[in-house]
């Protein structure tokens, strides 16, 4: 029972427990940016402090194996501390405006942090399962969080019945694997022999759906359009980033830890899992009109990349999964930090609300294009660097093939991102002049803005850095 | 594995008389295909609700099953389950509150009627 | 002193480009400082060009045996490009006339210009010519030679088009150049063939390379390329099919269709094929075309000058058949005869078309020979300048024309006998349209509203200078052995066949006769004879229909397979494009389809996946068991 | 070395779109003199390093190497050669003129001076980069500053502007798309332990990539290249998307970044992939005849200047084309000069273009009719560009085409025949187009335009001198670029003396 090994959770819990304390004893109808800064603060000294347990060596464990605390769930749990920051921070306003009870909010946000760090932990199906369900629970509350907007409850009734026939799907895998496997446990799993039975591979497959689910990997992805469009927009941009990084943590330990054996059967279908991701999400996203919703099925897309590192199945795979991740995020925050801004002062998301904005608020416009670019792969944004850091790796790996769909279709994927470039560079037609004026800007949105564009700028010119820490990360899982 | 075409009216009889792991499962199976329909087919977010909690308790019963009938070194199978049946607590209340959410702006908790995002 | 001419022989055409970037960056809108340079630089050139000349002679340097000189100019690969000068006879003689005929059109147009607000950069032009010639002229290599070649078709393209602002003049200046790039397209193969061919373009090496190269592989490949070559000179010098431009360059100012399009650029061919005899000379096949082409030109212009009105085309289609019989004389062998032609014909026919020139301006700017009459008497010193001009290009002895034209008869006599009749006919042609044009201009009654009046003095003084020169730069060129001293092969004999000499005087003075009769006289109305004629007079004066020939070639397969090409372009290729587009957008719709909103839809669409995944597992398994066996 | 003359190259616009970024919107006037001011840096150091430039050692100078990412064996290699030297002078002196050419945008003219630096510096960077990854990285920089502009300060014609801007940047990127694919696949194919061009040269001449991946690598790169080229069928891209770019971007565009085609081309496929580019040779010779007619023939039938200006700039490509494929050291010496003089030439055609459409919202050839009345230097401007691109003698194009000319046809006699033939069409549209636009009867219409000064005609002057140097003196050019390609004179060598698969002899 060490639990230094769980130090990183407790801290959120606490953290979780005071916001709920502080939110209580607040008056009622009072401002909840209180909350917000306490969130804040207390996030980002969390970040420090988990700066400090990168380590050599043996991980901390937690009781019996379950939870594990190594560098690989180090990374991914900054990761998500960094999204869950920079979305409290560059949320304050849209949430003060547009969300009731901004307090509970900020206690839910943590929660679904505090599910997502048991995730990246989690070293057996138990522990993985709790953690996802937590975050999955809070994230259904989260979605349906605007009262005031209908979509808002549509998204979240129509996220809870696909996630919860998607949960229900991977316990029966899981029950499969336990069956099959003798245990829950992991390392135990990937060592029975069984595993190679009939209920042992429909086991492996159905607990895989459950996190492809999270993924939103084609054909797992219907839902994430309309809870994309119908959630805030935070909470959206904490879907695409945390909740898929998540969802990306343990689906990566879990093939390879408890299947590692699996590998010619997996791998062609996780490979034409990623194209039809890659495929599909860029298609489908040409003819959208809503920016949120675009981001949904760019997101898809997104996660086919990553997908396609995966199959690399191997060190370099894994190590530009992780690099692509974090630097997503980056990318997310920039996006959605001016859509929260955009929809907080304009009332929506389509590309109808951005036009103008290069003159309404043109730092905006520029954060805006280029976390787009980050997301097309398009240099100097860490997008490219993270795209050739996946694709040499898939091409090593002998799968040239989902290389060139992965080039194409990023290439393709340009085309929407750039209708929104569009729309906000484009001159403004008559009538529309009402678009220029400028656009009121909370100063710490465009601050975390800034940051993350220019974070974008730094990952894409100096990937080193961040190479380095996923190289750490991923080695000492991998031994 | 059994071979279909060789069954003898004694295995189907063995097969009938001694409850064992293989009906377990096969009862889960079920279980969890009439959840899966019903949350398919049923047009009310309550009855589809109730489906899922069926499908839970299926793989529920499967994991009892096997941590019962199989040489296991735990009890982490039942363990899983009461985890499954909490997690389940959860998804309902959940749902259920989101039930009277979506009634209040829609006047409605048909599946069908919710498809304002769409596209 | 001839040393120094010699050695500096590179500053020839460099004076003059010198002027052109004078007055092109300086003085272009002073009229007088522009001449005033023009002139001098010109002079000085023309100085160089008499003292290269002395050197020559003195020297003395033969055809064998150049004077070379020559700087890299760019290296591509282990492929020299060189600039530099190459001193022969032959480059002697044609400085002195390319020199001669500039500095006194340059002259000439100072009075000529005096109106004109664009006469600096007219002068610019001028220099601009007269360096690209002179460049040309002491080429080393073919491709100096085409480099300059070009220099002087743009130069000529540049002053045809000098009043820009005549639609005429405009359209004529493309043609020109565009009909000329036709001959450049072949002549650019040839040269490219030769230096592939034989590693170098170099004359004076080529010179020595090409007898053994004959004697080692033949003769294929050679003609192929004098072929190719020779299609640049058909373009410059105007020779079928390709001298169409000429007639129309007359929309030109006077000045520059003497220089350009009379004495010297429409030479350039002529002189290229002289300049590359020994390569030309030692292909019999290649002779014989051009021979062929030259004499058939000859007569075909000869034949369609006798029906023109203006002035200036009568003398162009003139000039045409003249440098037929130019090629005529290349072509049966004799380079003397050809390039003696070619000095005498540069000075009358300059000496013509300033005439031309006095006369159009005196008429202010009416160019049809009908509306004039009785210039003699207004114009006394233009109309004898041009009686001897007339005179020397029928081929009337003692004057120029007689002993060149002679020469060339006699050359073709030797060889072919139609040739030499193609050539008597034309010189029986020349002699009558000539004294066609001298009757009806000059001589009849002064029409009533004739403005002519003599010209002043800067336009009168080239002019007797030139018509001195085309007295005696025959006889001179005859006496003093011409023959000797530019030839290719053995010396040709300089006499006079009498026989072949006194039949064209013979023919000459009935073509006289009979256009006195005709157009002073009155005898014949010269309106019964065309009606006669009928559908020759109409060939004749519709110039055989070329012009209209080449429109309905450029309309069809130039502007409208350019259409089809664009239409292709923009509904195939471009259309492939816009498909791809639309198809994938198409696809983008029909996908969004399936995402109708409808949750229970989404589910079954993840169970369809779990499902997909479920049976490929148990396929996975059936496979395992049938290669592992053993159960669950 | 001492002093980073490439990196301040590089970097320098850059840090003046930087500095612009932070001046308020309303100084345009200094916004102006900052970009000036920067590319005339540039363009000194520029020249700077093309007088000292070492010809008879030849080879990579002014070199810089800073390694970058070491995991992917990134360096932050630059440095220039004979083949690249030219290039970046083309860059920076077409970067300069076209600073000038935008004189005198007034909307919004801060985001424009920023965007026309950020292109500028990533074009300047493909050329000087001896890293592949830099090289890539720099060239797709430059796509979506070109999308912005072309958006904003574009032109509507016979397309609208959005959809030529979106054409483009898809077209270019499709085609990037398919070069990252082979580059990537090169890289892994070479070892995978570095982007170094220098590294994968050697390993793509030693044999370490076998001829089947050259052969495929090639292709995916002649994707990427030949589509930048604008090779047919992928130019259309060109045309369409010069009319709807704004003077300065047209520029740019047909004056350097088509040429990182050409450039790519040789450093990338023939050096690294010569079995490769000796494969696919014919195709391309074949291509790039058609090509050059092909496109001729179009542009006779255009209205639009710029459309004809367009189609002349693919008509052109394919003599670029037609001497890479010829695969000998004087063919590719030719193309190489090709690119420079086709640069200088189409860009000086634009910006006078440019200069009439500004003054007059006219860009249609039949409704401009004698300016050379009323605009005597923009006539000189245009004439200069026209008569270069016939190919005069004395004006830039004129060796560099006789190169050509001289390299291909023993190698392919047909194709270079009617490559040859070409001159003749390209003298029909040219000639064409300047005796409608400049002669004919004056206009009144046009009285009141004024003529080039001060700012307006610094492209003319600028370009001009070196459409007249580079055409009276082209030792100054070929004899850079012949210490660039005499190195590869044993590769072409070798290679000339394999036999040609893809039936040789077009």
């Amino acid at each position: 029972m060490d639990f230094m090994a769980v130090q990183t959770e407790i801290l959120i819990l606490l953290l979780l427990l005071s916001t709920l304390v502080t939110d209580l004893a607040m008056a009622k109808g009072a401002s909840r940016r209180p909350v917000a800064y306490l969130t804040a603060a207390g996030l980002a000294a969390i970040l420090a402090h988990t700066c400090g347990l990168y380590h050599e060596g043996a991980s901390p464990v937690f009781y019996m194996g379950l939870f594990l605390a190594d560098n690989y769930a180090l990374f991914f749990k900054q990761l998500f501390l960094l999204g869950m920051v920079f979305t409290v921070l560059f949320s304050l306003d849209y949430v003060e405006r547009c969300l009731p009870h901004p307090g509970e909010f900020y206690s839910l946000l943590l929660s679904a942090l505090l599910g997502m760090c048991v995730m990246a932990s989690a070293n057996d199906f138990l522990t993985a399962f709790t953690g996802l369900e937590l975050m999955t629970v809070s994230f259904y509350i989260l979605v349906g969080f605007r009262l005031s907007s209908a979509d808002s409850g549509e998204a979240a009734v129509k996220y809870l019945i696909v996630g919860a026939g998607s949960t229900a799907v991977m316990l029966y895998g899981i029950s499969l694997v336990y069956g099959a496997g003798g245990s829950l446990d992991f390392a135990a799993v990937s060592r029975n022999v069984h595993l190679f039975t009939a209920v042992g591979l429909a086991g492996v497959v159905l607990v895989m759906a459950g996190f492809l689910f999270k993924l939103s990997a084609i054909p797992f992805h219907m839902w994430a359009p309309d809870v994309y469009q119908g959630a805030p927009t935070p909470v959206t941009a904490l879907l695409a980033m945390a909740s898929k990084a998540a969802g990306i943590a343990v689906f990566m330990r879990v093939i390879f830890t408890a299947f590692p054996y699996l590998g010619e059967f997996m791998l062609p279908l996780l490979k034409t899992i990623a194209a039809l991701s890659m495929i599909g999400g860029n298609l489908l996203a040409i003819r959208q009109t809503d920016v949120k919703r675009m981001l949904a099925y760019s997101s898809i897309a997104q996660a086919g990349y990553m997908m396609a590192g995966i199959v690399a199945a191997d060190y370099f795979g894994m190590k530009a999964a992780m690099f692509y991740a974090m630097l997503y995020v980056f990318a997310n925050i920039g996006a959605f930090a001016v859509l929260s801004v955009v929809d907080a002062e304009r009332g929506g998301t389509s590309r109808r609300h951005v036009t103008g904005l290069s003159q309404a608020a043109p730092m905006l416009a520029a954060v805006m294009t280029i976390s787009l670019l980050s997301m097309a792969g398009i240099p100097p944004t860490a997008g490219f660097a993270g795209k050739i850091y996946i694709f040499t790796a898939t091409v090593e790996r002998g799968n040239l093939w989902l290389a060139v769909i992965g080039f194409v279709m990023s290439m393709i994927s340009v085309y929407y991102y750039l209708q929104v470039t569009k729309a906000m560079y484009r001159d403004l037609e008559p009538g529309e002049e009402t678009l220029a004026e400028p656009l009121p800007v909370p100063s710490v949105a465009r601050a975390a803005a800034l940051v993350s564009a220019a974070a974008t700028l730094a990952i894409g010119i100096c990937p080193e850095s961040l190479a380095v820490l996923t190289n750490f990360a991923s080695q000492t899982f991998m031994q | 594995m059994m071979d279909p075409f060789s069954l003898t009216f004694m295995d189907v009889f063995r097969f009938a008389t001694h409850i064992g792991l293989a009906h377990f499962l096969l009862l889960a199976a079920v279980l969890f295909a009439i959840g899966l329909f019903g949350l398919l087919t049923r047009r009310g977010l309550i009855p589809a609700l109730m489906c899922v909690e069926l499908m839970l308790n299926a793989v529920n019963l499967n994991l009892v099953a096997f941590n019962r009938y199989l040489p296991m070194p735990d009890l982490s199978g039942q363990l899983m389950a009461l985890f499954s049946i909490a997690v389940g607590a959860a998804e309902v209340a959940v749902g259920v509150a989101l039930a009277f959410r979506v009634y209040r702006d829609r006047a409605t908790v048909n599946l069908d009627d919710l498809d304002h995002l769409k596209g | 002193m001839f040393d120094f001419a010699l050695t500096h022989a590179w500053l020839i055409p460099l004076l003059p480009a010198l002027a052109f970037l004078i007055i092109g960056l300086g003085t272009r809108r002073d009229k007088d400082a522009s001449a005033k340079i023009a002139i001098t630089f010109s002079g000085l050139s023309f100085l160089l060009a008499l003292g290269v000349l002395g050197a020559v002679i003195t020297r003395p340097i033969v055809m064998a045996d150049p004077f070379v000189m020559k700087t890299l100019w760019a290296k591509v690969g282990d492929i020299e490009l060189s600039m530099g000068v190459l001193v022969d006879p032959l480059t002697a003689m044609m400085l002195f006339v390319v020199t001669t005929v500039a500095l006194l059109v340059q002259i000439y147009s100072v009075g000529y210009m005096a109106h004109d607000p664009g006469a600096g950069r007219f002068f610019a032009f001028l220099s601009l010519f007269a360096a690209s010639m002179l460049g040309l002229v002491l080429s080393v290599n073919f491709m100096q030679m085409y480099a300059f070649w070009e220099l002087v078709g743009l130069c000529s393209y540049l002053l045809i088009g000098f009043y820009y602002y005549k639609d005429s003049a405009r359209e004529a200046a493309k043609k020109a150049f565009i009909t000329t790039r036709i001959g450049d397209f072949g002549m650019l193969l040839g040269i490219l063939l030769v230096q592939l061919t034989f590693g170098t373009m170099d004359f004076v090496e080529l010179k020595t390379l090409l007898p053994t190269y004959i004697w080692e592989t033949g003769g294929g490949i050679l003609t192929i390329i004098a072929l190719l070559l020779f299609i640049g000179p058909i373009g410059k010098s105007g020779q079928f099919p390709l001298h169409v431009w000429l007639p129309d360059a007359m929309e030109g100012p006077t000045p520059v269709s003497a220089l350009i399009h009379a004495a010297t650029m429409v030479v350039a061919g002529v002189y290229l094929v002289g300049r590359a005899y020994f390569l030309f000379s030692a292909l019999p096949v290649v002779l014989e075309v051009i021979a062929w082409v030259g004499g058939f030109t000859a007569f075909f212009a000869a034949t369609i000058a006798v029906t023109q009105r203006p002035f200036k085309r009568i003398l162009a289609y003139s000039t045409i058949s003249q440098l037929g019989y130019m090629m005529l004389a290349l072509g049966v062998g004799s380079l003397t005869a050809s390039m003696f032609h070619l000095m005498t014909h540069a000075f009358f026919k300059a000496l013509l078309f300033l005439c031309a020139g006095a006369v159009i301006e005196a008429m202010h700017e009416e160019a049809d020979i009908f509306k004039m009459g009785g210039l003699r008497e207004r114009m006394p010193v233009t109309f004898r300048c041009m009686a001897i001009g007339v005179l020397a290009i029928a081929g009337v002895p003692p004057l120029a024309g007689f002993f060149s034209k002679d020469a060339i008869l006699a050359a073709a006599a030797e060889v072919s006998l139609p040739l030499y009749l193609l050539a008597t006919a034309t010189a029986f042609l020349t002699a009558f349209y000539m004294a066609r044009l001298l009757f009806v201009a000059f001589f009849g009654e002064v029409k009533p509203d004739c403005p002519a009046q003599e010209t002043n003095a800067w336009m009168r003084w080239p002019l007797v200078i030139l018509a001195a020169l085309s007295v005696v730069s025959g006889a001179w060129g005859h006496f003093a052995g011409f023959g000797e001293w530019i030839f290719y092969g053995p010396v040709g004999e300089e006499h006079i066949d009498w026989l072949i000499a006194g039949t064209s005087v013979a023919l000459t003075a009935v073509a006289f006769y009979l256009a006195y009769e005709i157009y002073v006289m009155k005898r014949w109305s010269a309106y019964e004879i065309s009606r006669r004629l009928g559908v020759l007079y109409r060939l004749s004066y519709n110039k055989y229909y070329v012009d209209e020939f080449y429109t309905v070639i450029r309309n069809t397969f130039v502007d409208k397979l350019g259409a089809v090409l664009y239409w292709f372009d923009l509904h195939v290729v471009d259309g492939v494009v816009n498909g791809l587009a639309r198809f994938t957008g198409g696809l983008s719709g029909v996908l969004g389809l399936a995402e109708n909103g409808q949750v229970q839809r989404y589910v079954a669409v993840f169970y369809c996946g779990v499902i997909a995944l479920t049976a490929y597992s148990l396929l996975i398994a059936a496979m395992l068991l049938a290669v592992v066996g053993g159960a669950f | 070395m001492d002093f980073p003359l490439l990196s301040t190259v590089l970097l320098a616009p850059l840090a003046a779109a930087l500095a612009i970024c932070l001046l308020p919107r309303e100084s345009r006037d200094q916004i102006r003199m900052i970009a000036a001011g920067t590319m005339t840096l540039a363009t000194v150091l520029t020249l700077y390093a093309y007088a000292a430039y070492d010809t008879v050692e030849g080879g990579m100078q002014f070199t810089e190497e800073v390694p970058w990412i070491t995991d992917l064996g990134v360096t932050y290699a630059l440095g220039v050669d004979g083949i690249s030297l030219p290039m970046l002078l083309l860059t920076d002196v077409i970067g300069l003129a076209s600073v000038f050419s935008s004189w005198n945008i007034e909307k919004r003219t801060k985001d424009f001076f920023v965007l026309l630096m950020v292109l500028i510096a990533g074009v300047t960077g493909t050329f000087i980069a001896r890293d592949l990854f830099i090289f890539l990285l720099c060239y797709e920089v430059v796509v979506i500053p070109i999308y912005i502009m072309v958006l904003i300060w574009g032109s509507t014609k016979r397309v609208p502007k959005e959809y030529a801007g979106i054409k483009l940047t898809i077209f270019l990127l499709m085609g990037s798309a398919f070069m990252l694919v082979g580059v990537v696949s090169l890289y892994i194919a070479a070892g995978g332990d570095s982007f170094g061009m220098e590294a994968l040269a050697a390993a793509g001449q030693s044999g370490v990539l076998d001829e089947n991946f050259q052969i495929f690598a090639f292709l995916l790169l002649l994707l990427g290249f030949g589509s930048l080229l604008s090779m047919f069928p992928f130019h259309s891209w060109s045309p369409d998307g010069y009319a709807g770019a704004p003077s300065a971007v047209s520029m740019i565009h047909a004056g350097v970044l088509k040429k990182i085609g050409g450039y790519g081309l040789i450093r990338l496929g023939l050096l690294v992939l010569p079995l490769g580019a000796k494969f696919w040779a014919p195709l391309i010779a074949a291509l790039a005849m058609v090509n050059v007619l092909y496109a001729a023939y179009i542009a006779m039938v255009q209205k639009d200047l710029k459309y004809i200006i367009g189609y002349s700039s693919v008509s052109h490509m394919g003599y670029v084309l037609l001497g890479f494929a010829a695969l000998n050291a004087v063919s590719i010496t030719g193309a190489i000069a090709n690119m420079v003089a086709h640069g200088i030439m189409a860009s000086l055609f634009f910006s006078q273009i440019g200069y009439i459409y500004e003054r007059t919202h006219l860009r249609s050839v039949p409704e401009l009719a004698g300016l050379a009345h009323h605009l005597p230097r923009l006539t000189v401007g245009f004439m200069l560009a026209g008569l270069a691109s016939v190919g005069l003698p004395g004006l830039i194009e004129f060796v560099p085409e006789f190169t050509i000319f001289v390299g291909t046809l023993s190698v392919y006699p047909v194709c270079a025949f009617l490559a040859i033939a070409g001159i003749i069409f390209t003298a029909l549209y040219i000639l064409r187009m300047l005796a409608k636009v400049l002669f004919g009867p004056r206009v009144e219409r046009f009285a009141g335009v004024p003529d080039e000064q001060g700012a307006d005609l610094v492209p003319l002057l600028l370009l001009g001198v070196f459409l007249v140097g580079f055409g009276l003196f082209p030792e100054l050019l070929m004899g850079v670029i012949r210490s660039g390609v005499t190195p590869l004179e044993p590769l072409l060598a070798q290679l000339s003396a394999a036999p040609a698969m893809l039936g040789g002899g077009f």
